[in-house]
């Protein structure tokens, strides 16, 4: 299975894999491996003390890059499941903004792949941080730094 | 028929645009698109090109009806 | 924050990692990138079905030996909190076996102190499978592919 | 006073012991050891040595009231 949803309010990622296992095509004692990886909006960066941001993006690509850039690492680590979330709108620090999980037989394809889809989504998924610092004035964060 | 034109995070504050439609007049290229709606001339280097929602580059043919978007480099995750 | 337990019965990995955010020394917006993996007990190795399994361990060493591979790992990888569980005793197929998540500012270095620990884990915690068969069969788990 | 020996795993069945006691008389190696529980000339290369809990290996000097492990390759996680 590959499940991408975008979270226009905030979302619990924990709650999000629980939810993900408890369908009926997922067979926990096929896979072994499961690798995670969770994003989570810090409340500094560049030095700055940052007090909430806006996560804009291209509705409609970014659901197809999101399933393009799976179904691409998936050609690679060909491991059983992945699932893929990510936050949209106004967030404040401490929100989660991405869960990346993925389910295989085997522990290093499955850190392989988590590890891959997490580098692949940074690269190219369409999303902007707009960040409000706590003097009040915004700014575009420019770059993702290469994981 | 036109093209849609759309531009994100910070490009759309520099453009001071979101969203522009173009009187489809062939070929056009999307360099040339980006020419006409912006005034300026070459698409810089760290400008990302989507045609019809996926990855595309400067020198792709456009067509009537398709929906083009440039913006800076993605910083979501 | 390093914590390290040991459970004679069945976990929840999604609870333990929830229950160790709500600590007091826990402060979400400090981290940004937590990695996470999960191991399960299958219901198949080397190609035959497994029905149970029983996971032996040296009592007192294994704690202490956890201890120190995860302040070995974190003087090269140095990340904010790790949590390691691990089951003992007897095991059904899609048990809970193993956890290792730790929280860090980095992506990078989140996911390179997940996958060293588990690494580690697999290498020096001192564990043995026992499977037993669908035949009734017994036998040992020889060893542990590396990751 | 004595030492602990502890085997664990499929060596446990193999010398078909969980837990000896030995007296101790110095000087002895873990390698020593081995010989004098298990009849068995020197430790297999795939068998791993712990002393009071942490990994060591043959040629280790044993004091009065260690604790002996002798153990294949782990298997955990």
């Amino acid at each position: 299975m590959i499940q991408i949803k975008l979270h226009p309010h905030a979302f619990d990622p924990l709650q999000s894999i629980q939810t993900f296992q408890q369908q009926a095509e997922f067979r926990a004692a096929a896979y072994g491996a499961n690798a995670i990886f969770i994003g989570t909006m810090r409340d500094f960066n560049q030095g700055d003390d940052i007090v909430a941001m806006h996560l804009e993006h291209y509705a409609g690509m970014t659901e197809r890059q999101l399933q393009d850039l799976t179904e691409q690492v998936l050609t690679q680590y060909p491991v059983d499941h992945v699932l893929i979330e990510h936050r949209v709108g106004d967030i404040v620090p401490a929100d989660a903004i991405v869960v990346v999980a993925v389910w295989s037989a085997h522990r290093k394809l499955a850190f392989a792949a988590c590890r891959e889809l997490m580098e692949a989504l940074k690269r190219d998924a369409p999303f902007w941080k707009h960040e409000v610092l706590a003097d009040g004035s915004r700014r575009w964060v420019e770059h993702n730094t290469a994981g | 028929m036109s093209i849609k034109v759309l531009f994100f995070g910070s490009l759309k504050e520099q453009i001071n645009k979101a969203q522009v439609l173009v009187d489809y007049v062939e070929p056009l290229t999307a360099a040339q698109l980006w020419q006409q709606v912006t005034g300026k001339e070459a698409i810089p280097n760290t400008v990302r090109v989507a045609v019809n929602q996926s990855y595309s580059d400067a020198s792709t043919i456009l067509h009537e009806g398709d929906e083009v978007a440039f913006f800076p480099p993605v910083t979501g995750g």
